[in-house]
């Protein structure tokens, strides 16, 4: 019989996210009546776009189908995917995106993390207060596009005074020491704009002060979930949203991608959006079992690390998936790959230097779409 | 006299931090003269010499040379004006080949020109050629020379650059045969070059040299006429005290004493069956040329390149010596031959490095104090005269004749009971030879056996009790004390016994 | 650096009265690494048909070149016995600068070419001065100079982007006349240079001074102008390297140097050069370099599972070196009997 | 000149002592004293940058933040010292971290046995790294890389890329405490310096580390068992990986694969800023403790300044080369002999 060979790659992997995304691709590449029908090859090829580039090559000479990756870099690889295009290779992007027109990219980027969240933290603050911005990567055009949308909602109220900005590498402990820094100069900060790492913020200001905490936004992790929804903790001054990268982009890339193999669909490469996750404070809720059901979107303490980043499910998208494909890699039992609705594509806006190369941006880039202002800005 | 001479140095001093290296030293060379320096070990000729060759910068004094100011500021330089050097520490570079060492640092002709091996080779043999040497290769690495090898490659190093004042600083200490550097120090004398001629053998002094300036603590004593002075009052120069008398006396012969270290038909390297007893309170002498399979002998029972064939006995039983560790252990303590390589953990203090091998037991439940370090030393110092305002220095701060104590005082320090020891007299003043030589044949009177090689032959003439000579790898003679004497030792060492020519090994 | 390193090497020297050449040594990490690679070759061609067609050749010199560049830097460096995490630095901004200022057509290159060189220079000529005449310890030196070369990238280019001209991106990754790929010819050319420059009074310094420094000022060099030169080289080189990867990627990122920080020391270490200084050289570290892209290769053609492929990778760094000492052993024993 | 006249003048200095005076102040206490002064500059410093610093609490964040870094830098300390480098040590931490939160999952039962076998194999690891360095002669670099990368390729595949479970609760407790007003892991970082500056420059341990770094040739003929002790470093500095890997899980609750990354370089950053020779035999813990503090400050005062990333970068770059500028050997040379000057007249 004719399998489709299928290539994942991975920079690196080491941290929730990137081995929940992995696992939720090798768990559904063993769901029937994939497990038949396509043959599904891990590579981590680390940090180094040149090892990438390689494994990509290899891939290519290798007779790939199709190759769904987590790009280390957003151009370096272009050429390379170029090529494969040329050779009837499909590539898949999910989170991280590449400006090589040929290449689909899969990615919640666009969908205005760093603006709402902005927006989010403004309210929860008034419109007035001292903050951190704890960013991600230096040099990472990811990070400088969240920040960008945040900035572009903070510099509209001059109340807002960001006091210190560093870099945490998306990682809860560099987020935690990084963030114990910035407190020792501003202990009385008030509040935190955080990406990926957040509950390490959190950590960091329970350390300082294990009585006052300050509305903090960030990411999925489920130990920020956790924080946001216990009582304790908000009247400890805890405030916020959980928004972000959902690992379960890898799930949608991958079913997409092998609809498109298969035949079941056509579609030309483009730039997809994943919907941005929205789960304020009050929205969060406990699941009982090992999927999200009837609206829950956090796992019980002790169930899963708190580093785990709850957005690896989507009951629409990913009916398949539960708690073992994403801590395991392994098939819900009894599930069998359900197509995706017909009309679930949606294109996403370009963004220069994330998803194209030589391109205008839209001119509502940084228009809200999860949340109102209920502060007027410029005051 | 002022104004012929070639070099007039006056009121030179230099500081290290706090530590002064040379006081005030006055002095002037002739040319055509090979001017001897004389003083104990640390008194600053080794200083001097790297002043004069650029390799320091005085804190005072002047100096002169060739009538004109001589103020050099590297060795280049130093070399322009006419002074070339053959350092104490020798300065060869392991990694090169013989030939680029000899033609550092212009081994292609210019800075940007490769050079062709081919020519940087011709150009050695040719300097090789005028200087006598044939038995070595310019396309050798020098890491693969003997120590006298590379003591005479860096001697002719210093001849070729054509100097008009040449210092030789203690060019001997490593050549057993002096033959090949005193002709060509003569050839060059009769060329019209100068020689400052740094030694602690005072026989060759006396041979090569007219006048001689004696340093004590940093501070130029004076210069004297070695035809006008007795070696008594030249020491006294030197050290300020009347010298006791130059060998101690020996005890009785050990004929029956229990045998401690015993080698019986020793093979590795060049040495071949090698076989020898030594017994408690015997001081046994080993006589060689250079390079006959003595060092291989020393080495072996050093635990460090052990014997291929044969076997030791330690105390009537068989040892393995497989490392020097086990050596240690057996109770064999080794005094190295190369003794930066070998020797000296530079970058400690001489405190350090004396008390090393006793640390375990000196130390309180393995905390270990500088305190502790001072005062476990202070006897093996004392014996080898290390005098204690050394006890802190950095090693390669000390003088190369104080390291060679401090290497002595580590061995004796060990609490082994059997000494093997290569050289161990280089480079050390004449007054501590002395003191040396008493503290051996205290270590053997009181019960200890000692195995010594040395290159100056009435050391082990007036000092062993008895003698091998080794040549050509094998054992060419066994001389009891009755007949030891630096004729007959040296007939042996060439291969004659009896008048008989011997047959080398291999 | 190995503490034993030095033991055996004194056991041996006098145990074995066979006097060695220095040709046979200096190259012989060359060659032990030259047959290493060659073996890696082989594997991976039995493992993948395709590894030997032109296409396939060309892309691994071309994902290669970088490493080997910045590898036959770091060989300046670490053969006068000192450390240069720089490259790092001198990459990602010579990168950027590629990118952000790109200057159309084959004088536009050259410009480019310059442009980074002119960086590197600067750079190692910085280096050279802290460390040859200011003595700072080099690894601190030029820790901080990469620090401060990152964050110049940062200011010229804050996210990855930019465009490098179209004759750099095309012209230099593809192949002279359709056969030789250009990347090898950078490479072979520098070998050459490598080979002369080695014979020169400098090159000779440099392993002087790398041995034992106070040695080699006795002998008449100048320690300090060949430390400074040594430095600059391998800016320059560094430079190149920076400019080969823009060539590569057709973009700038201002943290494209990072990689290159430990992989640039591996192959340095893995062509046979001493980190104390002294022994090895260029050739062997270019060859290193290709290895360690190889081995990429080879560890996807062999399909580890991906999980462990980090402890092949490690075994294979180990067993490389481990041959390469058993080869030179069985020589040198075979030499003696 | 005659004999007579320098025979009288042999007299006369013959009376007089050796007056040229003895080495007095090594170079190892200035370095020390520098670096801790210039760490002290920068806080006091930084009161301009933000009212909040210069005080005891800033000191207590980063005293507490530089511990990870100085528990891990003593360790890279003794290889650097015997002429080593240990790349491994990001990924012992990382399996210091891993152990910790898989093993303990979560509790306090066994917490005494769990932790000694973390370190134990850590310790173990280490020793593995030392023998390929000593019996293999495989290159320190490339041994250590390749260890690091084996090591931390079995954390992925233990944890299958998640590593899961928490510290036990009383280390995390431990974290937090406070003894007599000062944060425990503030008096633990004391204890652990005393511990640490005991081990490498009052024992004889110690001794024979400086003296195999010094001269390992001059070692192995003097006897020591060189091989036992390099092994012995480059085990404490994985078991010392280990244990910065347990205090970071209990800090950060947690562990993750990435933990150990960014201390590498700060490791050795912090060894050769503090006075330590890369090329071994040389070196003092404290200047490595005042190095990594040093650091730390550095972090911790860039952290509250409001400017772009690559300006920070900048002046990170440029004070580290600031210090290192201050602390060079001719600055002691200069110091020692002002010193000198001073004693003597
Ligand atoms: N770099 C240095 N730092 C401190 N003291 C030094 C340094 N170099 C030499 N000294 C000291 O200077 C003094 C003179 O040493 P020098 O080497 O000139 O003696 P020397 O006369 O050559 O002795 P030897 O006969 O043993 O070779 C000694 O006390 C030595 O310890
Ligand atoms: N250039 C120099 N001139 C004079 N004396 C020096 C010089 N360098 C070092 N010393 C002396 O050497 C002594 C010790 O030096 P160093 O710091 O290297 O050893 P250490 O580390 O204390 O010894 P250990 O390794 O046993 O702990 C100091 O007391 C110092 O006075
Ligand atoms: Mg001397
Ligand atoms: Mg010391």
């Amino acid at each position: 019989q004719d399998k489709k060979k299928i290539y994942l790659s991975l920079s690196y992997s080491g941290n929730s996210w990137q081995s929940e995304a992995a696992n939720i691709v090798k768990a559904l590449a063993k769901t029937p009546p994939y497990n038949e029908t396509v043959e599904l090859v891990e590579v981590i090829s680390g940090t180094d776009p040149q090892a990438q580039i390689s494994d990509y090559e290899s891939m290519i000479a290798d007779g790939a189908d199709g190759i769904i990756s987590f790009p280390i870099s957003s151009t370096a690889l272009n050429r390379v995917i170029k090529r494969g295009c040329e050779q009837g290779v499909l590539f898949f992007m999910y989170d991280a995106t590449v400006t090589e027109p040929c290449a689909y990219n899969i990615s919640y980027i666009t969908s205005g993390f760093g603006e709402n969240t902005a927006q989010a933290l403004v309210n929860a603050l008034d419109g007035k207060g001292k903050i951190f911005l704890s960013r991600g990567v230096p040099g990472n055009s990811v990070d400088e596009r969240h920040t960008n949308g945040a900035k572009h909602i903070f510099d509209q109220y001059p109340g807002i005074e960001v006091v210190s900005e560093y870099y945490s590498y998306w990682d809860d402990r560099t987020t935690q020491q990084e963030t114990a820094k910035a407190l020792a100069a501003h202990p009385d900060v008030d509040g935190i704009w955080a990406q990926a790492g957040e509950y390490g913020a959190i950590e960091a200001l329970r350390q300082a002060n294990p009585d006052r905490l300050v509305p903090v936004t960030g990411e999925n992790s489920n130990g920020f979930r956790l924080a946001l929804a216990n009582p304790e903790d908000q009247a400890k001054g805890l405030k916020g949203v959980s928004s972000g990268s959902p690992p379960a982009q890898s799930g949608y890339a991958f079913k997409l991608m092998m609809e498109i193999l298969n035949g079941d669909r056509e579609l030309e490469p483009m730039n997809i959006q994943y919907p941005l996750p929205w789960v304020p404070a009050d929205a969060v809720q406990l699941c009982e079992g090992d999927t999200f059901e009837n609206g829950c979107n956090a796992f019980p303490d002790g169930k899963v690390p708190s580093s785990f980043v709850t957005e690896v499910f989507n009951p629409e998208l990913l009916p398949e998936l539960s708690l073992t494909s994403a801590l395991d890699g392994e098939p819900t039992p009894g599930a069998t790959i359900q197509p995706l609705p017909a009309d679930v594509v949606v294109k996403a806006p370009n963004e220069p230097g994330i998803n194209c190369q030589r391109c205008e941006p839209p001119a509502d880039l940084y228009k809200l779409t999860k949340i109102e202002p209920t502060v007027k800005p410029g005051n | 006299m002022g104004r012929d001479q070639l070099l007039s140095v006056t009121g030179l001093a230099k500081r290290y931090g706090a530590t002064v290296a040379l006081q005030s030293l006055s002095m002037e060379v002739a040319p055509r003269e090979v001017h001897a320096i004389l003083g104990e070990n640390g008194a600053g000729k080794s200083t001097l010499v790297k002043i004069l060759s650029g390799v320091v910068r005085p804190n005072g004094g002047t100096m002169r040379l060739g009538g004109s100011d001589y103020t050099p500021h590297s060795i280049v330089e130093a070399r322009r004006a006419g002074v070339s050097t053959a350092f104490q520490e020798l300065s060869l570079l392991p990694n090169l080949t013989v030939a680029e060492n000899l033609l550092l640092p212009n081994v292609s002709g210019g800075p940007l020109r490769p050079s062709s091996r081919g020519d940087a080779i011709a150009a050695a043999r040719d300097i090789f050629a005028e200087f006598d040497i044939d038995d070595i290769d310019p396309r050798w690495r020098v890491e693969d020379l003997s120590l006298a090898e590379k003591q005479r490659l860096e001697i002719t190093r210093a001849f070729s650059h054509k100097p008009r004042l040449l210092i030789l600083d203690e060019p001997t200490a490593a050549l057993p045969d002096t033959t090949w550097l005193f002709d060509q120090i003569r050839r060059l004398t009769g060329d019209g070059v100068a020689i400052l001629y740094i030694s602690h053998r005072l026989a060759e002094v006396r041979e090569l040299c007219q006048r001689a300036t004696v340093l004590r603590n940093g501070v130029s004593i004076g210069t004297v006429d070695l035809a006008g002075i007795n070696d008594d009052e030249i020491f006294k120069m030197m050290v300020g005290r009347a010298p006791e008398a130059r060998f101690p006396g020996r005890a009785p012969a050990a004929g029956d004493r229990p045998v401690v270290l015993e080698g019986r038909n020793l093979s590795s390297g060049r040495m071949r069956d090698v076989s020898f007893e030594l017994r408690q309170g015997e001081i046994l002498g080993v006589a060689a040329l250079e390079g006959q399979g003595q060092l291989e002998l020393f080495r072996a029972l050093a635990g460090l390149a052990p014997a291929t064939g044969g076997d030791i006995q330690v105390d009537g039983s068989p040892a393995a010596l497989a490392s020097p560790h086990q050596a240690m252990a057996a109770g064999i303590a080794y005094v190295p031959e190369e003794r930066k390589v070998e020797g000296v953990f530079g970058g400690l203090t001489a405190a350090a490095n004396v008390s090393l091998p006793k640390i375990g037991a000196i130390s309180r439940s393995g905390i270990l104090t500088h305190a502790q370090d001072a005062k476990a030393i202070a006897g093996p110092a004392r014996a080898v005269e290390l005098a204690d305002r050394y006890f802190g220095f950095r090693m390669n701060d000390l003088s190369g004749g104080n390291q060679q104590k401090a290497v002595l005082a580590r061995a004796l320090m060990s609490g082994a009971r059997c000494l093997v020891m290569f050289d161990p007299t280089r480079g050390v003043d004449v007054g501590t030879k002395q003191a040396i030589y008493a503290m051996m044949r205290d270590f053997a009177d009181k019960g200890g056996a000692i195995l010594v090689y040395s290159s100056e032959l009435p050391e082990l003439v007036n000092l062993c009790d008895a003698c091998l000579v080794i040549y050509g790898g094998r054992v060419a003679a066994e001389v009891p004390r009755g007949e030891l004497s630096e004729q007959y030792l040296l007939t042996a060492a060439h291969g004659h016994v009896g008048d008989e020519p011997m047959k080398a090994a291999s | 650096m190995s503490a034993v390193d030095a033991t055996s090497a004194t056991e041996a020297g006098h145990a074995a009265p066979k006097r060695r050449l220095r040709q046979g040594i200096a190259s012989q990490g060359a060659v032990l690494i030259g047959v290493i690679y060659v073996i890696l070759w082989v594997v991976y061609a039995a493992e993948q048909p395709s590894a030997l067609s032109a296409y396939s050749i060309e892309s691994l010199l071309n994902n290669s070149l970088p490493l080997m560049l910045a590898a036959a830097g770091q060989t300046f460096v670490v053969l006068q016995g000192g450390f240069d995490l720089s490259v790092a630095g001198i990459i990602s901004l010579s990168n950027v600068l590629v990118a952000v200022y790109p200057v159309e057509g084959p004088f536009g290159a050259l410009v480019n070419l310059a442009m980074v060189v002119g960086v590197g220079l600067a750079v190692g000529a910085t280096n050279g001065i802290l460390v040859a005449y200011m003595r700072i310890q080099s690894i601190a030196a030029t820790l901080a100079t990469m620090i401060v070369c990152q964050g110049i990238a940062l200011l010229i280019l804050k996210a990855p982007g930019g465009y490098v001209s179209e004759f750099i991106a095309y012209e230099l990754t593809g192949s002279l006349f359709g056969t030789v790929p250009v990347a090898a010819v950078i490479a072979v050319a520098v070998a050459c240079i490598w080979l002369a420059f080695r014979r020169t009074n400098t090159g000779i310094a440099l392993y002087a001074v790398g041995r034992d420094a106070t040695a080699a000022e006795l002998s008449g060099i100048d320690v300090r102008r060949t430390r400074f030169a040594a430095f600059c080289w391998a800016g320059v080189l560094y430079g190149c390297a920076g400019f080969m990867l823009s060539a590569q990627t057709s973009t700038g990122n201002p943290t494209a140097g990072e990689p290159f920080l430990l992989l640039c020391f591996a192959a340095v270490a893995l062509g046979g050069t001493s980190f104390s200084g002294g022994s090895g050289g260029v050739i062997g570290s270019l060859i290193g370099a290709a290895t360690l892209m190889l081995m990429q290769k080879v560890l996807f053609s062999t399909g580890v599972s991906s999980f462990y492929t980090g402890v092949f990778q490690g075994v294979v760094m180990i067993v490389a070196v481990l041959f390469a000492a058993f080869v030179q052993y069985m020589s040198r024993s075979r030499g003696n009997g | 000149m005659s004999v007579e006249d320098d025979m009288t003048a042999t007299d006369a200095a013959a009376a007089a002592a050796d007056t040229r005076g003895a080495a007095r102040i090594g170079s190892e206490p200035i370095t020390i004293a520098v670096i801790f002064g210039i760490t002290v500059l920068l806080i006091l410093s930084s009161r301009f940058i933000s009212p909040a610093f210069g005080g005891w609490s800033q000191t207590e964040t980063i005293l507490f933040l530089s511990s990870f870094l100085v528990f891990c830098s003593f360790g890279q300390g003794l290889v650097i010292l015997v002429r080593g480098l240990d790349l491994s040590i990001a990924s012992m931490i990382t399996l210091g971290g891993v152990l910790t939160t898989t093993w303990l999952a979560g509790s306090n039962d066994g917490i005494w046995y769990v932790i000694p076998a973390i370190l134990a194999v850590s310790a173990a690891i280490g020793s593995i790294s030392g023998i390929g360095v000593t019996v293999l002669r495989i290159p320190p670099f490339i041994m250590t890389l390749a260890m690091g990368i084996i090591v931390y390729s079995l954390c992925l595949g233990y944890t299958q890329g998640t590593p899961r479970g928490y510290p036990a609760p009383a280390l995390a407790d431990l974290m937090r405490a406070h003894v007599l007003g000062v944060p425990a892991p503030v008096l633990l970082l004391a204890v652990f310096v005393a511990i640490a500056v005991v081990l490498q420059s009052w024992t004889t341990f110690g001794r024979r580390l400086y003296a195999v770094g010094n001269n390992p040739v001059a070692a192995h003929v003097s006897g020591l068992s060189t091989r036992r002790l390099t092994i012995g470093a480059y085990a404490i500095s994985a078991m010392c990986a280990g244990f910065t890997g347990i205090a970071l899980a209990a800090y950060a609750n947690g562990a993750t694969l990435r933990m150990g990354d960014d201390y590498l370089l700060p490791s050795i950053a912090a060894v050769v800023v503090g006075g330590s020779s890369i090329l071994g035999g040389k070196g003092n813990f404290l200047g490595t403790v005042g190095g990594a503090i040093l650091l730390t400050t550095l972090g911790t005062i860039l952290a509250a300044l409001g400017i772009e990333q690559g300006w920070k970068t900048i002046i990170e770059g440029a004070v580290i080369l600031v210090a290192l500028i201050i602390l060079r050997e001719s600055v002691y040379e200069a110091i020692r002999v002002w010193m000198g000057r001073t004693s003597a007249g």
